[in-house]
């Protein structure tokens, strides 16, 4: 079940604070690099929320990332829709895909539920690599950015743009934060527990479960926006299951179910790849024997691992039988 | 479109189908018993690959490539098993999934490094070049062999498993480890035995589609999807599973293919979203 | 309140339960009784819906329900403690119970507030805590808890949803004589809007407790009575002392 | 097949452990920068995939390019810069963006896919830095997408299968079956050779595109091919598809011929397909075999240096090169007067007379018509035809 600790917060906030540095002081490329955290740190939370607390370990998230551009792509560029609306299309088709994905796997589970939604994803890939209107693989243009001029942002500056990105960041934590503590979220990992006497309280799962998928979906979407206006310029690269499937990589380098974890992992897993690449075409190796060493060393991720130790540090120096207040007890558990 | 059309046909599909077999049977077997979920089986079927290419090239022969691929690949199988695998057993598969997705992409860079980033490719054996006249139809001799090769596997794999010692024993196992430990069976050798087979069989695809397919750096990971989508149409872990989930899918790719083409490229995903949502567990789940 | 006609359920050739009529009244602690193997379980599976019936009705209040599934029979009021442990094992007992209370006061679904934090679920399971005795053990987790404990757990998550009819499967199984009186203690403390079926092999218990009691054996009801009726009942005494059948 | 001694085993132990090594020492050595700023005149970013399918193509192009400026001595007149796009648009974008913003190069080199290509191709026209495609092949991208600032020194998609479609037609073959990946280069590869061949009288009868990337048995489609009794079967394929197709063909015994784009029976991959590439006939902009003093000098220098034999691939990297330096010699100093110099380039490669469309800015060059043969156990290419100075026409084009 999800706390959103102290150390958590910090943690978030120093995460913020590093981005936000990196781009104003580094170079030029930083700042690409940071947007590249962004997008996939937002698409590792998105997937942390159905992997981690669910239990709903997807590979059509990346799928539903790309639908949410395509579809402000197609709104805006194809169709002429101002950019408003177009995004809020963009972002209802995630949500509208995502759910129904949910809701049609609701019953299967564990390597089953993989396969399922690796079906659906690779499906909307198929569908935009063939789409002859949209370009098919060679993708599409002609994608405009947001004129914030009215509120005195320069999109077009890179630097503005990063921190309205890191800005989207914050706000794609802070929502699933909310829903993860809440009711909803609190009864997703319920399920992910024990399905069976969810149901039995009265819970109906399956619905449950889609909701989850749906929410996650418009999380997905936000990043699908941001990738859009980033290059301003999709193809269908962006749903092709290795993205969902490094994203997972990413969950699990942070911390599965943890939420501040997946944008420790994507700044580490980019940084990583970026740093590597400088001195070696075979960076996939090293990513490989990374993501062997997070899981042979318990599998928590760098930020659970952190977390745990934390916590067994403060669990033994404190009266066993001394309740937390507020109900707050140790975080870091995978439900 | 005459008879000898559909012939063809036929044993394209067949063909395909035997080469899926052979590829998702080791996967399935080691799930069935294991319970583990080898992802860097594709890896493996690489490697045969690239090592029968790299065997033929050394000693000219195609059939010292056949024979001996699928024992190195056994090696690095074993060596993978004693490294990773075993201690991996008991820790979920979500974490099995993810320890042999890092394999994959070892694998593939170790690829890269020592053959190289263009594509290879392996002569048949003299023997089985051109085409012989079989059910009245031209057809490739060595696209027979595979045929053949697939059904042979399958023979030997259900007189293993029904009718020997051995074959009891895993079923024992298979179906209740516990209780197949308690009766004395060592389950950990049994283990081991069946990981090595299932290696042996991943090496031995892999080295008997390279006359077929070339050998690319991308072919473990482009492999993997229609493998897993064959185990998991059947029922991870069931022989019985891998056999109808490759026939299916080698008669709906291929008949996909001539009839309507355009939607070919999706038709496998539309089946396994179709079969999952019906039925959760596949066509033939293994029991235990 | 409670209303069982003519209900049966076979697996394949085998009859689990055979033509079985309950009615049990409101607010009524009803025992039910029978060796290993009678079908006690599969009654409670058919009354919350986890098994659907071959044959017969089930009435709620008077509303048929058979055609309800488990979740829509839990939001009518139907609550079940489970033989075997079924808890929410990582969690920890105050996050088990809520996610009973946050399913029972209808916030499972609502996904702004701090469901933690919220003063109504706070008070059930403070409420619920209090009546099973694991006030102090709140912020332990389940998967290292006793076994009593979770024996308690597996009540409290069934009262935390405050259900119309309660069915719970041999609440005091494997617990010692201390926890079976706490146990007693708990049962008569419930207030009588609430009706109980409960299976129990503690005979001591089941007479102090209930108002009825039904006999079942091989899926059929042998008898119902009041206990002192059931006391004297020779069948019963067949079932129970001539087959050997059972065993605590 | 070659002979190979037992070192061949050992090489490839010994290649893996100094690689292994090598990115060991790297590892350990992370933090360090490398980049060197040595002053140069011109700063050339070359941007190309270095993993993924398309690695051998990055690769080989990198070797034409660094060649070309090593033959003739410039090495410290440019600097540079090598940025892997690893294949994917948003990546090869972001690169673009990081060459031009931050390393401030004059000119970028490269591009393999045409998705890449079309992700870059907004930002190139609006900072104005000129880009010498060396591959991807797109024809909108000097036809209705096309700008001033883009160059292609490669081919268009449609400038290789036209002449084909017409050369067939011409020398007798009446019916046609057409098969060719599902992608868009794949489209329009066959869309070209579809029009010639039919405006030269020719019919298609059939035509099929594979799933890209996923058909790996072609039997189903070689035996619809067989069944439609064309006078022959024109493909598009590339790399490992390339292979399996051939061989695949060759195993079937179909006495249909096939012909293609010569892609497909690239030395690149000609080796691997082995007999069964013999016989097929293919259009294409280079052959290693074209008997020219600028080709068996190029050929002489490139084996040389990389013992082996060049690809079409290495021939657009070393001409992404050669068009640089004569930009360069022109007066092009800048981004300015190397964007205006760049189209006007024109000389004589081993490829034969080049120049640049400036109605374009897509290349005009000999097409070559050729059949792959066997000669002395080695398989090579043989001239049949060459159809000269092709030009693509400005479809859509304004600069």
């Amino acid at each position: 079940m999800f706390y959103q600790t102290k150390f958590r917060s910090i943690t978030l906030i120093a995460a913020l604070i590093f981005l936000a540095s990196y781009a104003s002081f580094g170079s030029y490329f930083a700042r690409e690099i940071v947007v590249e955290i962004i997008i996939l740190a937002i698409l590792a939370i998105s997937l942390d929320l159905c992997a981690g607390f669910g239990g709903m370990v997807s590979l059509c998230h990346g799928a539903i990332m790309g639908v949410a551009a395509y579809a402000f792509a197609i709104m805006s560029a194809k169709l002429g829709w101002p950019l408003f609306p177009s995004a809020l299309i963009g972002l209802l088709a995630a949500v509208v895909v995502s759910g129904l994905v949910g809701w049609v796997t609701a019953r299967t589970n564990g390597i089953f539920f993989i396969m399922a939604t690796l079906a659906f994803g690779q499906m909307a890939y198929t569908f935009f690599f063939k789409s002859r209107w949209l370009g098919g693989d060679d993708g599409m243009g002609g994608i405009s950015r947001f004129d914030l001029s009215a509120i005195g942002l320069e999109m077009n500056n890179s630097l503005t743009f990063t921190y309205l990105g890191l800005g989207v960041l914050l706000l794609a934590y802070g929502l699933t934060a909310m829903v993860m503590r809440s009711g909803f979220g609190r009864t997703l990992s319920g399920i992910h527990v024990n399905e069976d006497r969810m149901k039995a309280l009265g819970v109906n799962t399956a619905a449950h479960r889609a909701k989850a998928m749906a929410f996650s979906g418009f999380i997905a979407g936000l990043a699908g926006l941001i990738a859009a206006q980033h290059t301003l310029y999709i193809s269908p690269e962006l749903l092709i299951w290795t993205t969902s499937g490094e994203a997972l990589i990413v969950v699990i380098l942070g911390g599965l179910g943890t939420l501040v974890g997946p944008v420790i992992g994507a700044i580490l897993l980019v940084l990583m790849k970026h740093e590597i690449s400088d001195y070696t075409d075979y960076w996939h190796a090293f990513i490989g024997l990374v993501l062997i060493f997070t899981v042979l060393a318990g599998g928590r991720g760098v930020f659970g691992q952190i977390e745990y130790w934390l916590n067994s540090l403060r669990s033994r120096h404190h009266d066993p039988d001394n309740h937390q207040t507020a109900g707050k007890p140790q975080g870091g558990d995978h439900a | 479109m005459d008879l000898s059309f559909w012939i063809l046909q036929f044993l394209n599909a067949m063909q395909y189908s035997m080469l899926l077999f052979l590829l998702s049977i080791g996967l399935t077997v080691i799930f069935g018993l294991l319970h583990f979920v080898n992802l860097a089986h594709a890896s493996l079927y690489m490697m045969g690959a690239y090592i029968g290419i790299s065997v033929a090239a050394l000693t000219g022969s195609f059939w010292a490539a056949f024979f001996l691929a699928p024992v190195i690949v056994t090696l690095i199988g074993a060596m993978l098993y004693f490294t990773l695998i075993d201690r991996m057993r008991t820790a979920g598969p979500m974490n099995q999934v993810l320890v042999t997705f890092g394999l994959i992409f070892i694998f593939l860079d170790l690829v890269r490094m020592g053959w190289g980033d263009i594509a290879l490719g392996l002569d048949g054996p003299q023997s089985l070049s051109g085409t012989t006249r079989f059910l009245g139809v031209d057809y490739p001799a060595y696209r027979l062999f595979i045929i053949a090769l697939g059904l042979g596997v399958m023979t030997t794999m259900w007189f293993i498993l029904s009718r020997t010692q051995i074959g009891a024993m895993i079923r024992a196992s298979v179906e209740n480890t516990d209780m197949a430990a308690a009766m004395g069976i060592n389950v950990s050798t049994l283990f081991f035995l069946v990981f090595c087979f299932g290696c042996a069989l991943a090496g031995l695809a892999g080295v008997a589609a390279a006359p077929i397919l070339s050998a690319t750096t991308t072919m473990g990971i482009t492999i993997l999807i229609p493998t897993l989508i064959v185990v998991v149409i059947g029922g991870l872990g069931s022989l019985e599973g891998a056999i109808a989930g490759s026939i299916i899918i080698g008669f709906m790719e291929t008949f996909g293919a001539v009839m309507i083409p355009s939607f070919s490229a999706v038709l496998t995903y539309v089946l396994l979203a179709v079969v999952l949502i019906w039925r959760p567990q596949g066509l033939i789940p293994a029991r235990g | 309140m409670l209303e069982v006609k003519g209900l049966s359920k076979d697996f394949g050739g085998l009859h689990v339960i055979r033509d079985l009529s309950l009615s049990v009244t409101a607010g009524e602690r009803r025992v039910i009784l029978g060796p290993n193997g009678a079908g006690k379980t599969t009654l409670f599976h058919l009354l919350a819906g986890t098994l659907k019936p071959s044959k017969g009705e089930i009435f709620l209040d008077g509303q048929p329900i058979k055609a309800f599934d488990a979740v829509k029979r839990a939001r009518l009021g139907i609550a079940r403690s489970y033989q075997k442990n079924n808890l929410f094992e990582t969690l920890t007992i105050r996050e088990n119970l809520m996610l009973a209370a946050a399913a029972a006061l209808g916030k499972s679904t609502h996904m702004v507030k701090d469901s933690s934090r919220h003063p109504d679920i706070r008070q059930r399971i403070d409420e619920i805590a209090e009546q099973v005795s694991l006030a102090d053990q709140l912020d332990q987790t389940v998967g290292t808890a006793s076994y009593g404990n979770r024996r308690q757990l597996e009540v409290g998550l069934a009262l935390a949803t405050r259900p119309k009819l309660l069915l719970m499967d041999e609440p005091t199984s494997g617990v010692g004589p201390t926890m079976i009186d706490r146990f007693h203690r708990l049962l008569e403390q419930l207030p009588r809007d609430i009706t109980v079926l409960i299976i129990e092999h503690d005979m001591d218990l089941a007479f102090g407790v209930a108002d009825r009691i039904t006999v079942l054996n091989f899926g059929e009801k042998v008898f119902e009575g009041t206990p002192e009726d059931t006391r004297g009942n020779a069948t019963v005494r067949d079932i129970y002392l001539g087959t050997g059948g059972y065993h605590a | 097949m070659e002979k190979y001694n037992l070192s061949y085993w050992g090489t490839i132990v010994k290649t893996i452990a100094t690689k292994l090594a090598l990115v060991t020492g790297l590892c350990l050595n992370l933090g360090f920068s490398m980049i060197s700023t040595a002053s140069a005149e011109t700063k050339v970013g070359l941007l190309l995939p270095y993993t993924g399918t398309y690695a051998a193509l990055g690769n080989a192009i990198t070797e034409g390019f660094e060649l070309a400026i090593e033959e003739a001595g410039r090495e410290d007149e440019f600097t540079v810069i090598v940025e892997d796009s690893e294949m994917k648009p948003p990546v090869g974008l972001a690169k673009a963006r990081k060459l031009v913003y931050q390393d401030e190069v004059d000119v970028i080199a490269g591009v393999v896919s045409s998705g890449v290509l079309g992700a870059m191709r907004d930002f190139i026209h609006q900072s104005q830095v000129p880009l010498i495609v060396a591959n991807a092949g797109n024809n909108l991208a000097t036809g209705e997408n096309c700008s001033p600032y883009i160059v292609r020194v490669s081919f268009s998609n449609g400038q290789i299968n036209r002449p084909m479609g017409t050369w067939l037609a011409e020398n007798g073959v009446k019916t046609i079956y057409t098969l060719a990946p599902d992608y868009a280069a794949g489209h329009q590869m066959i869309d070209a050779f579809t029009k010639a061949f039919t405006a030269a009288g020719g019919e298609v009868i059939g035509s099929e595109f594979t799933p890209f990337g996923q058909t790996k048995d072609f039997g189903p489609y070689l035996t619809n091919a067989q069944a439609s009794g064309a006078d022959g079967i024109f493909v598009f394929y590339a790399g490992g598809e390339a292979i399996n197709f051939v061989k695949q063909y060759g195993s079937f015994d179909i006495k249909t011929p096939l012909y293609g784009s010569g892609f497909l029976t690239s030395p690149l991959y000609v080796e691997a397909e082995g007999e069964a590439a013999i016989g097929v006939r293919a259009s294409l902009h280079y052959i290693p075999t074209l008997d020219t003093p600028e080709n068996k000098a190029f050929i002489k220098a490139f084996q040389a240096k990389y013992n082996a034999m060049p690809s079409e691939y290495a021939v657009q990297g070393y001409d992404a090169a050669l068009a640089l330096m004569a930009a360069v010699d022109n007066g092009g100093v800048d981004r300015a007067t190397l964007a205006a110099q760049l189209p006007r380039v024109s000389y004589v490669g081993p490829r034969g007379p080049l120049e640049i469309d400036p109605a374009t800015n897509n290349i005009v060059q000999n097409i070559y018509i050729y059949d792959t043969v066997m000669e002395n156990g080695v398989l090579t290419q043989k001239m049949i035809d060459t159809v000269p100075s092709v030009r693509d026409d400005a479809a859509g084009c304004q600069m």
